[in-house]
């Protein structure tokens, strides 16, 4: 699938406001447990949140321990995945690549997340010029093909880890703009964001007090949908070369290194495949289940 | 309550005036308007009950929000004790803002439903700075008291109450900044009718308690008759009458308040009455018709009706219509 | 009335385009690598490097050169590329119809695989041949595309045979490419469709509809669907814009010779007319594509105010 | 004109229920009535006792799943729907029981030109050609006072107004001159004036078609303008069922009474309405007794211990109170008191 | 099987075959510009290098100078060099070739206006003299040994003077020269197609076309030519070796190439200022491991930063040898026993980034932590130039196949930055002897001089040599008859298409 998936957003956007009828959070939470593919989703990030952090514990060998006459081994005993071509054992770089993958899943979101919040939120919020300049520049970023962006942002500040991060974070800014700006449009109409402004509350204490803790549920959702797709573009990032710097193992970096054995040694490229697919698909599954959890229809 | 000549005006509006600019698909013509609220002047003596009606859409809400200066008015001036609360600045506004309170319609959508009771009617004395921290909390029990809730109510979710509870909660934040005009926006459209008649008692008791002013916006006829102390008739964003309630509902002298009175379905089926049938819709505010905006549907128009626009006249005692032929239907 | 309504909107596409080429050329212009040195090539002095750097006109103040470009561009000029000094216009005139053509041909996938799977999905909600084809889907978002498009190529090209490698001749070259582009899309429309039928068919004038005493055929396809298919096409327009993203991958995986590929070899080589043209043509064609969603989107949803 | 004491409906008994994680929520909970040709009956009651799933149970329309129809029998002409199949049940449906939905803003169909909403169900009930439907569609409209219906007709929702809406849902039930209208709140997302021209209208068209009609509101006014007889639901119940002029002269149950009590009088001056205190049992756990004993300013034990059943009073007043039963115990005189 | 031309086309008439066809070469990129000079990159030089242009020379296998278009040649005096020419030839466009053509050639070249990039290489010719139709003159501003090694390389080409003086830009997109192929077309980013001259002077290619196609993925190159769709893929991997050899319709072909890898320190950055540390690192890197273990045992294992086809390698000079105690020792003297921090730059180019893994797992053993820095090419020589990294994983191209071009660029300190020294080593000694040699015109005087220069830089431990290229090529079993140069040129006269 393409890198930069604008997953249903707008789907996401009409689905998912908290209409603040009943505590959307904790009926969305009763609901989350007892849908059984978000459980199915949060089991498969808890365990590989569980392989992160006892990754050394776990893992049969150290991940950057070089032995080219290991090199090429298929799966067996020893190696469970068999090592790379640098006789690196695939199991332990896979083990501890869970921290770094996961790690630019969840920062770049965060970030994407923190400074979308925030133009989303006052463009929403004061509506007019500042809307629409905000919005015009939440556009330029979303007319730039994603890819590109991030192309020119890691060429401009270096590969690594946090550029690849701040790269695929960078895109994900006006997507959550667009769904906070849409969010607060609509939580603002509400009447007891007037009766706090008939209050005398100043602008601060609205926005971030009355309005964002009751448009932070399309956010999640969007978050963890979001999750998905910034592993994905981080991976293909590195495909394209301008992933992790070796010798860390990141899935997206190894998979593309594995490229090179693709039809001689397939397991290099297969396992840490796996292991993104995997992971994208349970964060797909639980931001599915968190959008059904949160949608307030599926609670009549 | 029959107004005294020496009551004093706490809320004086004039000519107000709010325009919402409507996208329109050309590039070249003049932006169009929703005239909302369209040049509309009347006041409110301290301690009544001012209601405002007319069918879906013609200004009420409208009118309440640019009092409170929810929305930016376009026009005209709003005084608040003699003072004419547009030119405030914003942070003028805010310290005024415990004098002018308000009780939506909904009662879901007015309470923030992630904070408790205790933090809302709290944030609202904080706001205002109204009561000392340590004496809030008998404040907000004495606030339960009026309005009848218990006081466990204070750690509970909005969500955890009933509609008519919520609504309680609204009048007791509104009450919580010891505020002076409070404008009810169809604050018991949306409740059963028993449910109804309990906020309406408490709103009652709480005028007198408390010698609040009511700005009181709603469809409902029965309910404006029974609350109100005077009435006004708005019809696309202009005031077509303006009277005491008894003068207002015995002998309405405008047509559309005429057709309005008769249209209300009354629970009674002895009573048969003749009722006047308005044909068609209301008109766009975008558009709306020149002269009388009602003379397409009144039954009585003329083509006087259709080319010039009638003034707001004293036909009675504080009655005024604003009728080329209110005379007639005296 | 629609024609004034894509006229504002493209005239508000000016800004963005313009926004695009300032950002390209400041982001650029903090890419470490001098196009001077990358086409002067190994062992090259000093003096040769500042020779072809005045050559180009590198040698000028940034905002001369930007607001140069601007005006150009404005006249229709895209300048000429700094590696072979041809037209950059001339190039990505080459290059865009096959994205292009790319791009329509995973659309098309998308919509047709992803629609019929989501309504199928829809009609029979909850049902194992709903989980089945929503699993499907799920992996199709989750899987890398680089990887899913190589191990397609292995399979069908070299060791079946069937399909060619790489290129771009004939309508059998566009089959794994499309194929490989638009699967994800595809998911995505699927699930969309899906959840969307399922949203209408909750809808108060579905009650109605089947109040009339009419066929379950006949509400899903004639009352549901059409309904349904309103916010698919917005997704099916960001997905668009998200192929553009992704033709750059597969671009190169089949050796296509598209825009996208065009790009990323500009910004290797610095070549900063040609990135300029580039992206600017890319985003012009991602805010058109989401004009042309909106117009569509107005027809299907003629209740949808304008903005 | 019309004769009208053949009965045309009886829902007999008739409980929908819906399965959910909370538990069972008896929205309809046994109910039983009949309706006469040419006959308006009106159904009240608050929010959420249960008025518009007992007419979807009649069209077997409820939500499913959740929901179902538990028990009962509705005699349509001696056919009992709930055993009906499928098909048939839709040979039923906008052909000899149509429905009338409160939203007029949602209830059409966004994307289909109403002519073609209309004229759908023409060509599948009555057989006819896509231009006779169509003809017929639009002789609809007119019929409903919409001007210009040629016009209109090619329209789509959007572009008409609310009562205007509200006019093409109503030809749309009548289009096939169906036997029963049920018309859910029809005029609740409407002006007050455009309320008076719907009800106008729909009366007029009873008059001349001479089905019989189902009323369901929550507005006495409404009812007492146009209903024969009026049944009162609570709680998933009708808890008194008689003609309109009696319940409004007469009411017999407490909550009823209270009911009425609470409404403002339009033509006299009160300083203080009368409410009716606490508040309605959930659906999920009624109680033993009748479930307005909590609230009833006359509650003896027994109400707590038995539902009462729906009697019959020699005045023809169906009522479920122990109060006009013999098992009474409390005084008697208290009956007429609150009036 | 796919549809591809070659496939059916060769099938269908197997017999009679080894004439004609269509050769398909992928590429990684596209060519840039197609002028010799101004051309900068080798996927643009091996496009018409030999194809559509030829020089008065050419190297051979043996990557010795050969007569191409001059028959012969004498050396008049030390600064002036006579060519005899032939009189057979024509330019595509139909202009003859002659002195007149060889003079407006490199009159062009050496014209500053003309702001060739290769300007500089050629900058000791003074003057080009016709002496008659089919003989000119060199002059020299000094003595300059290796000029026929510039003359032999692309740059040398020799233009259609015609072309020259009606279009000069034209000649970017549309080569005329006097090779056996003829420029047909191209379609930028995706193909250039050359056909055969029908009209050339010597042996007739035997195929008909012969198309390069851009095929940027690794993976993909190597599938069309396991599937036929194409002939021949000039850069492979070493990782795919084992597979092409493994299958029965690829055949991989394998030549020594001119150019070396080497590791590099920036002595003007700590800690590399210090020579023991870069002693230090020389002893402890286990070279033979990353030939075997990265480069799969593609190349051969380098002594110094010339490959042995270059004019003046020596194998005199010996690296230093792999020995962790005294590396160890080393650092201890240099102050860093407690261990070291240091950057490895390199470009993304897997083999090396693979290599700096290595590098960076070997040097741990005496307590020296590596952080690897990939960059992007663009990126990488930016930082270069600046002087910005520490240690520097590099190679170095000789395509000339001459010691000067190497030993000038990489260590005169004058070319220090841009120009190649990324060392920015500074040794007067050095500088002299390199000054020396590229003047002196006895062969063997040279020879000992370069070794005697290549000897103080590794003194003075300035790089650590790594491997001598071998490029490889892996092509369809149905060609035969194509061989790589030692500057990885391909070379497709005698391709036989079956
Ligand atoms: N923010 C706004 N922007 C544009 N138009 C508006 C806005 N607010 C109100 N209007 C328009 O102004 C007119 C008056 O609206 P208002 O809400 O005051 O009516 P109302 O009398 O309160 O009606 P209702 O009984 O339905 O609440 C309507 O036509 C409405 O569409
Ligand atoms: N999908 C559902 N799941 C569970 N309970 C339901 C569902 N739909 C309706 N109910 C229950 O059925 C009861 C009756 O609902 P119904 O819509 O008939 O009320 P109503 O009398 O029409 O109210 P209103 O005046 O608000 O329209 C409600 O109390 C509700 O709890
Ligand atoms: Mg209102
Ligand atoms: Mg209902």
């Amino acid at each position: 699938m393409s890198l930069e998936a604008k997953t249903e957003q707008s789907a996401i956007i009409t689905q998912t406001i908290s209409h603040p009828k009943e505590s959307k959070f904790k009926d969305g939470l009763s609901i989350l447990l007892m849908n059984k593919a978000a459980m199915v989703g949060a089991i498969i990030i808890l365990f590989y949140i569980l392989i992160a952090i006892f990754a050394p514990l776990l893992a049969p060998y150290d991940p950057y321990d070089i032995k080219l006459e290991n090199k090429l081994l298929p799966p067996s005993a020893d190696h469970l995945m068999g090592t790379d071509d640098k006789g690196r054992d695939i199991l332990s770089r896979i083990l501890y690549g869970s921290r770094l993958s996961m790690g630019i899943g969840i920062t770049a979101v965060i970030f994407g997340a923190f400074f979308g919040i925030i133009f989303g939120l006052i463009a929403g919020y004061y509506g007019k010029w500042i809307d629409s300049t905000i919005m015009r520049i939440m556009d330029i970023l979303l007319a730039f093909p994603g890819i590109l962006l991030a192309l020119a942002i890691i060429s401009a500040l270096g590969p690594g880890l946090m550029n690849v991060t701040i790269a695929v974070g960078v895109y994900s800014i006006p997507l959550f703009a667009r769904i906070v700006r849409g969010s607060t449009l609509e939580v603002k109409r509400l009447e007891y964001i007037d009766a706090i402004r008939s209050l005398g509350a100043n602008d601060g204490t609205i926005i971030f007090k009355h309005i964002l803790p009751n448009i932070l549920s399309p956010i999640i959702v969007q978050g963890t949908l979001r999750l998905a797709t910034v592993i994905l573009s981080a991976a293909g990032l590195s495909f394209l070369g301008l992933g992790a710097q070796p010798p860390s193992p990141e899935w997206g970096t190894m998979l593309s290194n594995g490229r090179d054995f693709l039809f001689s040694a397939p397991y290099i490229a297969i396992f840490p495949g796996l292991a993104i697919s995997i992971l994208v698909l349970g964060f797909n599954i639980f931001g599915d289940g968190l959008r059904d959890a949160f949608d307030p229809r599926m609670k009549k | 309550m029959q107004a005294a000549a020496e009551k004093k005006v706490l809320l004086k509006v004039d000519h107000l005036k709010q325009y919402f600019p409507v996208k329109t698909d050309s590039l070249f013509k003049p932006k169009a308007y929703v005239k909302a609220v369209d040049d509309i002047s009347f006041h409110l003596y301290e301690g009544e009950t001012l209601s405002i009606v007319g069918e879906s859409g013609c200004g009420k809400s409208t009118t309440g929000r640019a009092i409170l200066r929810l929305d930016e008015p376009t026009g005209g001036k709003v005084f608040f004790s003699g003072q004419n609360i547009l030119d405030l600045n914003k942070k003028e506004m805010r310290k005024l803002r415990g004098d002018l309170q308000v009780i939506f319609q909904d009662p879901f959508a007015s309470l923030n439903p992630r904070q408790t009771i205790k933090q809302i009617l709290n944030e609202a004395m904080a706001i205002q700075n109204v009561v000392e921290k340590p004496n809030r909390m008998s404040r907000m029990l004495e606030l339960l008291g009026y309005v009848g809730l218990p006081a466990e109510a204070l750690d509970r979710y909005p969500h955890e109450f009933s509609g008519g509870q919520r609504q309680r909660i609204g009048i007791a934040r509104a009450l919580a900044v010891n505020p002076k005009l409070i404008i009810c926006d169809e604050a018991v459209s949306a409740l059963d009718v028993s449910i109804q008649a309990q906020i309406l008692n408490l709103l009652k008791k709480l005028q007198h308690q408390f010698q609040l002013t009511f700005l009181f916006i709603s469809h409902d006829l029965s309910v404006v008759r029974h609350i109100s102390d005077r009435v006004m008739v708005m019809y696309l964003g202009k005031v077509v009458e303006i009277a005491d309630k008894k003068a207002l509902f015995d002998s309405p002298l405008h047509p559309y308040t005429q057709a309005l009175l008769s249209s209300i379905p009354v629970p009674n089926p002895t009573l048969k009455r003749e009722r006047i049938m308005l044909k068609g819709d209301v008109p766009s505010p975008i558009n709306p018709p020149s002269g009388c905006r009602f003379h397409t549907r009144c039954p009585f128009a003329t083509e006087k009706c259709k080319a010039e626009e009638p003034a707001l006249r004293e036909m009675g005692e504080k009655h005024f219509v604003s009728c080329h032929y209110a005379e007639k239907f005296r | 009335m629609m024609m004034m309504f894509i006229i504002r909107r493209l005239m508000q596409t000016i800004p963005v385009v313009v926004g695009v080429t300032f950002v390209v050329f400041f982001i650029m212009q903090l890419v470490p690598g001098d196009p001077a040195v990358l086409l002067a090539g190994e062992g090259a002095s000093k003096e040769t490097i500042q020779a072809i750097r005045e050559q180009l006109g590198l040698n000028r103040p940034l905002f001369v050169q930007y607001f140069d470009y601007l005006m150009n561009v404005f006249r229709g000029d895209f300048g000429v590329s700094l590696k072979n000094s041809q037209p950059v216009l001339d190039e990505i005139l080459v290059r865009l119809p096959i994205t292009m053509e790319l791009a329509f041909f995973s659309i098309i996938f998308t919509i047709i695989l992803g629609m019929t799977a989501g309504i199928i999905s829809a009609i029979k909600p909850y049902s194992l041949t709903d989980s089945t084809v929503m699993i499907i889907a799920l992996l199709g978002i989750s899987l890398p595309s680089f990887w899913f498009g190589l191990m397609m190529m292995y399979f069908f090209s070299v060791k079946l045979q069937i399909l060619p490698v790489a290129g771009w001749d004939s309508i059998l070259h566009i089959i794994l490419p499309a194929l490989t582009l638009g699967a994800g899309g595809a998911a995505i429309v699927a699930r969309m469709t899906r959840s969307s039928m399922l949203e209408v068919i909750r809808q108060d004038y579905i009650r109605t509809a089947r109040a009339k005493g009419l066929r379950e055929r006949v509400i899903i396809y004639k009352h549901a669907l059409r309904n349904a298919l309103i916010p698919v096409i917005t997704v099916v327009g960001l997905q668009f814009g998200a192929l553009l993203g992704g033709t750059v991958l597969v671009e190169s995986i089949f050796a296509i010779n598209g825009l996208g590929r065009m790009i990323v070899d500009a910004i290797r080589m610095r070549d900063l007319p040609m990135v300029q043209g580039g992206v600017l043509v890319a985003s012009l064609v991602f805010v058109i594509v989401n004009l042309f969603v909106d117009v569509l989107y107005r027809f299907f949803n003629k209740r949808i105010e304008l903005n | 004109m019309i004769e009208k004491n053949k009965p045309i409906l009886e829902v007999k008994g008739l409980k929908t229920h819906f399965s959910t994680k909370r538990g069972v929520s008896k929205a309809v909970d046994g109910i039983d009535f009949t309706l006469h040709k040419g006959e308006t009956l009106g159904i009240v009651g608050e929010s959420g006792c249960g008025k518009s799933m007992t007419s979807l149970s009649i069209l077997r329309l409820i939500p499913s799943p959740p929901g179902k129809i538990a028990g009962g029998q509705i005699l349509f002409k001696g056919k009992d729907l709930v055993t009906l199949s499928e098909n048939e049940m839709r040979e039923i449906r906008g052909n000899e029981i149509s429905m009338i939905f409160q939203e007029p803003m949602t209830s059409l169909n966004p994307v289909i030109p109403v002519g073609e909403q209309i004229a759908e169900a023409l060509r599948l009930h009555q057989k006819l050609g896509r231009k006779a439907a169509w003809d017929k569609a639009v002789e609809m409209l007119k019929l409903v006072g919409i001007p210009s219906p040629e016009k209109r007709a090619k329209q789509e929702p959007f572009q008409l107004s609310g009562g205007m809406r509200q006019r093409v849902m109503i030809a749309m039930a009548l289009a096939c001159t169906p036997e029963v209208l049920i018309a859910d709140e029809p005029t609740t997302a409407l002006d007050v004036t455009i309320q008076a021209q719907i009800l106008e209208l729909i009366k007029d068209l009873q008059s001349k078609l001479g089905m019989g009609v189902i009323m369901i509101t929550h507005d006495l006014g409404v009812v007492a303008e146009t209903c024969d007889t009026v049944a009162v639901m609570y709680a998933g119940n009708i808890i008194e069922h008689a003609p309109t002029d009696k319940i409004f002269e007469h009411p017999k149950h407490p909550y009823t009474q209270g009911l009425l009590d609470s409404l403002p009088k339009i033509h006299e001056d009160q300083e203080e309405l009368r409410t009716i205190e606490g508040s309605v049992p959930s659906p999920y756990h009624f109680p033993a007794g009748c479930r307005f004993a909590s609230r009833c300013p006359f509650q003896q034990p027994i109400c707590h211990e038995k539902q009462p059943e729906l009697l019959e009073q020699k005045d023809g007043v169906k009522v479920r109170c122990w109060m006009y039963t013999d098992q009474w115990t409390g005084p008697v005189g208290k009956k007429e008191a609150v009036k | 099987s796919t549809k591809s031309n070659s496939g059916n086309e060769t099938n269908g008439k197997k017999e009679e075959a080894k004439q004609g066809g269509t050769l398909t070469v992928v590429r990684l990129s596209d060519a840039t510009k197609l002028d010799p000079h101004f051309i900068t990159d080798i996927p643009s030089a091996n496009i018409i290098y030999q194809k559509v242009y030829q020089g008065l020379v050419v190297p051979d296998k043996d990557f010795k100078i050969q007569p191409l278009l001059a028959k012969e040649w004498k050396i008049v005096n030390d600064t002036t060099w006579e060519f005899k020419l032939r009189d057979d030839v024509t330019f595509h466009d139909g202009t003859p070739f002659n002195a007149e053509a060889v003079k407006v050639t490199f009159d062009r070249l050496l014209d500053p206006k003309t702001q060739s990039p290769q300007r500089e290489k050629f900058a000791m010719i003074k003057e080009v003299k016709i002496v008659d139709d089919y003989t000119v003159q060199l002059l020299l501003e000094y003595p300059y040994a290796p000029l026929l090694s510039i003359l032999a390389s692309q740059e040398g080409s020799i233009i259609s003077p015609k072309a020259i003086k009606e279009n000069p830009e034209n000649l970017a997109k549309l080569p005329v020269g006097t090779g056996p192929f003829v420029f047909e077309d191209w379609k930028s980013g995706q193909e250039i197609s050359l056909k055969k001259n029908d009209k050339y002077w010597g042996k007739k290619p035997n195929i008909d076309r012969v198309v390069f196609k851009v095929v940027p993925e690794d993976t993909t190159r190597l599938a069309m030519i396991e599937t036929g769709e194409a002939h021949i893929n000039d850069q492979v991997p070493v990782t795919e070796i084992e597979r092409i050899e493994a299958s029965n319709t690829m055949g991989l072909y394998r030549t020594e190439g001119l150019a070396v890898e080497f590791l590099g320190f920036n002595v003007k950055k700590k800690p590399f200022d210090d020579v023991r540390v870069r002693k230090a690192i020389s002893h402890a890197i286990e070279r033979e491991a990353i030939i075997k273990g990265v480069y799969n045992n593609v190349g051969t294992l380098a002594n110094v930063a010339m490959s042995p086809k270059v004019f003046g390698y020596s194998d005199k000079v010996k690296p230093y040898s792999y020995d962790l105690n005294e590396a160890k020792q080393l650092l201890k003297e240099a102050g860093y026993e407690k261990g070291l921090e240091i950057t490895l730059l390199t470009s993304d180019r897997k083999e090396r980034v693979n290599m700096a893994e290595v590098i960076q797992s070997q040097l741990k053993g005496i307590g020296v932590n590596v952080k690897i820095q990939v960059m992007e090419y663009g990126a990488f020589i930016e930082m270069l130039n600046n002087g910005e990294h520490q240690m520097v994983i590099n190679g170095w191209g000789n395509a000339t196949g001459d010691g000067d071009y190497n030993q000038y660029n990489l260590f005169h300190s004058s070319s220090q930055g841009p120009a190649g020294n990324h060392f920015y080593y500074s040794n007067p000694n050095v500088d002299k002897l390199i000054d020396e040699a590229r003047k002196e015109t006895d062969e063997s005087k040279r020879l000992k001089l370069y070794e005697e220069v290549m000897q103080k830089e590794m003194d003075d431990a300035v790089y650590i040599p790594i491997r001598n290229y071998e490029h490889l090529a892996a092509y369809n079993k149905n060609v035969s008859g194509f061989w790589l140069n030692a500057a990885n040129y391909l070379m497709i006269d005698d391709v036989v298409i079956k």
